[in-house]
């Protein structure tokens, strides 16, 4: 058994610290998570025109996204195939195609081999340019929303994503459908890309205390929270984790509660729309419109609904990620209501964001106190509210009925774990029908399966 | 927002008693910065309408036009409120990450002034490099250029009109920007 | 070579108000040349008969002067021509490196004039820390010492004769000096 | 050791002139000190009485007052004579790291003036990135932030009587402070 | 064998070039040395009242030092149980305890787990708190000075300080004991962390050269070495090395020496003194007290006594560390004298020290040319004195007849080589006969066992 | 089979990306290529005098490279035998011999030991000086150029630059001798140091679209060449491989045509010498001397003929280089000439070079983007021109009959791929009957071959 296969607890949510500052255990997340999950990309409304691009991280391979002239999206490596120089220096433009800076071969938008200077005249054996376009990746939309993926053999973006598709439904689709506010601010944090991503995936209980000074500072409905003077009551929200590591908290009702200056105004469009969205899914999902949801798409792709910031953490080593920070808006909102809500979004959880520099030193510390070798020995604890886990008929994953607990670190790191010990994705799906056992135990499976079967 | 530190349509240096009082002025605000004396530089030093905007531009090609998306991303985009706010998160006594306090330092050079159309208004330019010092181990160091608007209050005295930041290093490498810059 | 930043011979300061004008000059070009403005530089700044120079020094013991081979290896050696052809290069609109355009600033301190023997001539001597950033990850970060020269046109306006760059870090660490210093 | 860069307790801003005057000192003091001139700034612009400190703070809470150890070291703690050594050790010739000679490099920047209590003294704040280049591959930046206090000589000219340095990187990542800050 | 048992020539006093620079080697270091070894903490002055703490290294591993209810003290990793945050920013102050900034565990003065927000609301499982403290270290002290253990299995604090203490007692002791004065200077060296440790293990023999300069300018009696323009004569000095590694170089009388203007004022306090010190220990050691002492504690503690400065060497990968710099002052001494002496101190072994810089170039090129792999592959060579060395009957441990010799380089890689080698402490007890035979050869070790026996 | 034996594919021309970015492949290089091949250390003219010395780069191994008394020239490891410390921190001077600045261990110009401080009052076993003498490197020069060889089995210098020395002679030799203007420009490259090393070996391919701008601005013979306006005419040169990596490309006629306000002088300085050279070689070498020459001699030194340039590329990790640049002039050049060359050769391809910095961004993303794991592994193509290559009875090495192709980038990985996997040269040396097989295939080598043989 390979020292990788147990770094996670998954039945007492424990995990190694080394996982935030090994080489070797980065080296294989690589290969066996950025090179085979799904990886977001880009919104559609980037790119809305035939020829507009973006080009973007995948792990730490660079990419460029490309809207094709059928209106599909091709995503492929920006890396020459000749000597493998960079074949875009941009961020983003509209283009006819790519042609490399170094002897100058082109390639079209949908990134194959298009010319080579004086082919004709100087390439006796004859090069198939076929077989010679930069390095595709498999490219899928929700909503909008566009993912890419390395490996041919992984499910379907629809069946990736999953049991969060009900929970996502709510604020990409039953809105009228939103769109990402770019460019994106882009900095560096000197932490482990997980910790970013476990934090926004299940992490209510830092709120109060970690942000204690902004809550403190900027009036609405949280401020309360500042420095844990009040616990949100019971039946205040929601864990969720699923099938492929995502999870997502509810704090209920609590929507644009830290929107600052905006908060009226949204919560009066959010009560405008509301209706609209009870009709079309019920009570149950519409309040979650109204609700503040945080949530990962493993594996490292976040976003804040209500607070609407939506993420994506670039590993660059172990030790350091690179942040991308979107503004999520209704499609349908007035220019200055997007512009409101993209100013304070920034102003919170943007680079200078006030509760986003709070989350820094946590996320660095955690990840290089383990230079220390005895520390890194250590374990990590993400228990809270383990044992309360459950199926839900009505609830897509598995849930933790509060507000604030770690059901959705210990799904996160169960998958983590699941993938890293698989060789191909097969593996990963002989677990498709007992996938929550780990986190249930036996015991609350066999209910639960149960309960499916009846 | 203004293309930042290129001349004003009809650039008119200021007089040279005009430029070393408005150096004194980015002097004495880059020393209340550092000496934890925010509010008194929010009080002494800001007009009440103050635009504070720091912006990031996207790469583009500069002969790509098609392409028609926005291509800035402020990082602030703060009226006098806002800033008031982020005075008082320093203030509250349980802003963790400042505690112990941290040490800024700032290089403010390249002061230029200019008269401003609008009668009276100063316009000046100047470049930045500011070193954050924190814990034991990090300091972060950051360079930008800056486009100011000062106006004279009732007193005669200058106050910070508008401050436009060019943040020209596109990823942002000291990993915060919770400063003022 | 003139060695940069020592005394001349006779040093006359310059009055503040000589010094304050040829801040204001070096302020001026820095923000040209940071703003894409290279041709007006070109074309405002420069002496017809600018020498330009940019000097690194081999490491010797200052000891050993038996060994006479040269020590000095110059990046720039450029007169009002070669200064020209880099600025054409510039704007060539092919020069794929400078698309997307790279961000300038520089920090020009330690500002310091005295009168030369030839009258009239203005011997400058000033300390810049110059960073380029470029592409979404590239800073890099430059620091040298100048000596300039400048003699007034005819229209009685000050222009750059003498440009005398010494760069004290031996190996250059940000991989090129394609820049103007 | 007072707490630098903080107002004095009466700050009278002192004129441009003398604030003029005070920076030109400060430029000449980095040329000398940039320059081999150790022995002429020793000579020329200390003041028998000076006392030269560079100081360090422990990070501390800044709620705990319980702790009631020291929280300040001093790099540089040193009278006339002492300075006299440490310059006797740079033209001693056999200080084997200064041959090949290293390179410094000198930003003084945000340099403000006020009168001191005191008749006649001039209380100067400013701030430094320096650089020093040695060897082939070593360029290490240090900054900080000064308090100085000037007082006139017999001759009327200004003389280094208080320096103040406050090292804000807890941590000195250049590996000595062998060199004047 | 592995390619870590060669790395020294024991009995030859030969070490490979290798040691300054392999990162393999140095994770092993960190294994095998800093999680087993007695690290220097802080000295019992600096925590004088319940609740006083500081926070410093052992090895790469960051740790809170803290003094208790019952005036014991206790150390432990700085790190949360939780998710691994730091607890402590601070380096130094007075606190009931250590609330972690992320979700808000507390901890008491004793690491001990106290408090985890909403507990009882949240925890559905029982996390056991008394489980979750910070990990704890073995901390000892002698005569003030509180050293970290992260082993179990080692000696205790006196075991491992074995022969030392009979040379350490004459000023941390007979003096009337003795203070650091902090807080420490930090400063950044590019050298690895054996090249400064075995400099001051054992390195007389640089002093005249390295220091021409700063020996040339700063008068006093050890001027006239300047450019090893005089040998000390026979009989100036001794070396002495010890069964773990420490060792410790004597200048007979040459006690401030480097203590410019304050020598004076030191060698008439030390004459008041030293009749006091030759009371209770005799002419022998008495005469310590007056002289000049360099010497290191293994693996990374280093201090001058005379010039009186006291080192910790804490290593940052295996081409930097952090040099810790205190002065030391005897506890009666009136507060002006200890002022001065902090003062001269840090003007030449604090990090703008006229003597400490003249060091840095030989110990970081002596590290780093070692990136050339022909360069690294060659030997070090610690020779001078070899055949010399000799056990005595009124001095402990193994010892070199001369002010300067090599004699405590070899006993610092004896006994560096045998730990690496060690599987466990007892690997090493199992040479407590016979540690000292690599040094003496076998026929001087035969004399030495006679000589012991007899 | 070890996963560094099919990096390169010799005969299809493709090379793993991962070459330019794994570690493990350049550790291999330094022991394999680096401390086996000859380096470029130095061309006579800078070191004339006995006594005359200047340091620099083996791989990453610093080395001193001085004159002796019979005018012979020693190279030697910079690193002292004591404890290591460099011995020499200048770049160039005239001494009598290196003073080790830590304990003052001397060695003489020849690089051996000399002296030790005291060695007779402090060293009881004897030292013996004869074994502890700086590393020494073989040194062999070549019309003045002064490699070194850290590998006792290695073949001469002569041999290893085997085919080349025809093509050198012609400037080096037949022109009554060259020299380089010194001291050379330093500056760093993040790139690997084989991209700049392939490039001048054979990459004429590039100069038209790389060097665009340059190109267009830069009056002169090549203008033309601007952004691929036109391709040079069949006939217009031509490319060769030799037996042990190193290529030059040729193009006719061209020589000094970069060089901006000095190419009329030279022209006519070219013209007034040829029929010397005609006379010495014959027409067809002489109209090399006219000629534009790119090469590079393997691992790591290149140059350009008629832009005079030379260059030196010093490994620096697996990522980045320090680029060393010296001007090539003819000795019998009246000094205004020499000057004029050495400034506009600076500013054309020094680090302030208007062409040089066109290849940065080429060279550094083709390295770095192979941070991407899904990129790395991908395949580098250098297949123009596959099939064309030859044998010619009058022009040594393997032969492409064109003035752009990549000839010479086959036969550098060719030999690249052939030493990594050598044990020793014994294993080079077995191939040197049928070393062109693989670039030229069984048939055409077949032919080859028989032409030989005939
Ligand atoms: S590397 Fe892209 S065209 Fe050659
Ligand atoms: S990491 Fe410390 S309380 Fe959660
Ligand atoms: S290391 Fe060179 S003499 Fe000791
Ligand atoms: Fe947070
Ligand atoms: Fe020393
Ligand atoms: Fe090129």
């Amino acid at each position: 058994m390979s020292k990788f296969e147990t770094l996670v607890d998954m039945r007492n949510g424990t995990q190694q610290k080394s996982v935030f500052y090994d080489r070797d255990i980065y080296e294989l997340e690589l290969e066996r998570i950025f090179a085979r999950c799904w990886l977001f990309l880009t919104h559609e409304s980037a790119i809305p025109n035939f020829g507009d691009f973006v080009t973007t991280k995948m792990g730490e391979d660079e990419v460029i996204v490309a809207r094709q002239k059928d209106g599909s999206i091709k995503a492929f490596i920006n890396s020459c195939q000749h000597r493998g120089t960079q074949v875009c220096p941009a961020e983003a433009g509209n283009a006819k195609g790519f042609v490399c800076s170094y002897h100058g071969w082109s390639y079209g938008i949908d990134g194959k081999l298009e010319n080579m200077p004086f082919e004709k005249e100087l390439y006796k054996c004859k090069v198939d340019k076929s077989k010679h376009g930069l390095v595709q990746a498999r490219v899928e939309s929700y909503h909008g929303f566009v993912y890419g993926c390395f490996d041919d053999d992984a499910p379907s973006l629809e069946d990736y994503l999953g049991e969060m598709k009900w929970y996502l439904d709510v604020w990409m689709d039953a809105t009228g459908g939103v769109e990402l506010i770019g460019p994106p601010s882009r900095s560096i944090l000197n932490c482990n890309w997980k910790t970013p991503t476990e934090n926004f995936a299940g992490d209510a209980y830092h709120v109060g205390w970690t942000h204690a000074a902004g809550l403190k500072v900027m009036p609405g409905p949280l401020s309360v929270l500042s420095g844990n003077a009040v616990l949100p009551p019971t039946g205040a929200g929601l864990q969720v984790t699923t099938r492929h590591g995502h999870g997502v908290g509810i704090l209920y009702d609590a929507g644009p509660a830290l929107m600052s200056d905006m908060i009226e105004e949204i919560f009066a469009w959010q009560a405008r729309k509301k209706p609209v969205i009870e009709k079309k899914l019920g009570a149950l999902r519409a309040r979650f419109y109204g609700s503040h949801l945080n949530s990962s798409i493993f594996p490292n792709n976040s976003f804040l609904w209500g607070t609407n910031t939506f993420k994506m953490w670039a590993p660059r080593g172990p030790g350091q990620i690179e942040a991308f920070t979107w503004a999520i808006v209704e499609k349908d909102m007035p220019a200055d209501l997007k512009e409101g809500i993209t100013r304070v979004m920034h102003r919170t959880f943007g680079t200078a964001g006030m509760f986003e520099a709070d989350d820094s030193d946590n996320m660095e510390t955690m990840t290089h106190v383990n230079r220390g070798f005895v520390t890194r020995k250590g374990k990590m604890n993400s228990q809270m509210g383990l044992g309360g886990d459950r199926v839900d008929p009505d609830l897509p994953g598995v849930v933790g009925d509060s507000a604030i607990g770690e059901t959705s670190y210990r799904g996160y790191y169960r998958f983590y774990q699941e993938i890293l010990n698989a060789k191909t994705w097969d593996d990963v799906r002989a677990n498709n029908a007992d996938w929550f056992v780990p986190l249930l135990g036996e015991q609350t499976a066999e209910e639960a399966r149960k309960a499916a079967a009846a | 927002m203004t293309e930042v530190t290129t001349p004003a349509p009809s650039p008119v240096r200021a007089s040279e008693s005009l430029r070393s009082e408005v150096e004194a002025f980015l002097y004495l605000e880059a020393r209340l910065l550092s000496t934890a004396q925010e509010r008194l530089w929010y009080t002494q030093m800001l007009h009440p309408e103050i635009r504070y905007r720091v912006c990031s531009r996207q790469l583009r090609s500069s002969k790509s036009k098609r392409y028609d998306q926005p291509n800035e991303v402020f990082h602030f985009d703060d009226d006098i409120n806002a800033l008031d706010k982020r005075v008082d998160q320093i203030e509250s006594g349980i802003q963790w990450r400042s505690d112990p306090p941290e040490t800024l330092m700032y290089i403010v050079s390249n002061v230029e002034a200019f008269e401003d159309e609008q009668g009276g208004d100063v316009r000046v330019y100047s470049n930045v490099i500011m070193i954050r010092d924190r814990r034991v181990y990090e300091s972060d160091q950051y360079h930008y250029r800056r486009e100011d608007v000062m106006r004279r209050g009732d007193d005669g005295a200058l106050r910070l009109l508008e401050r436009n930041v060019v943040y020209g290093q596109r990823m942002v490498q000291g990993k915060n920007l919770l400063f003022f810059l």
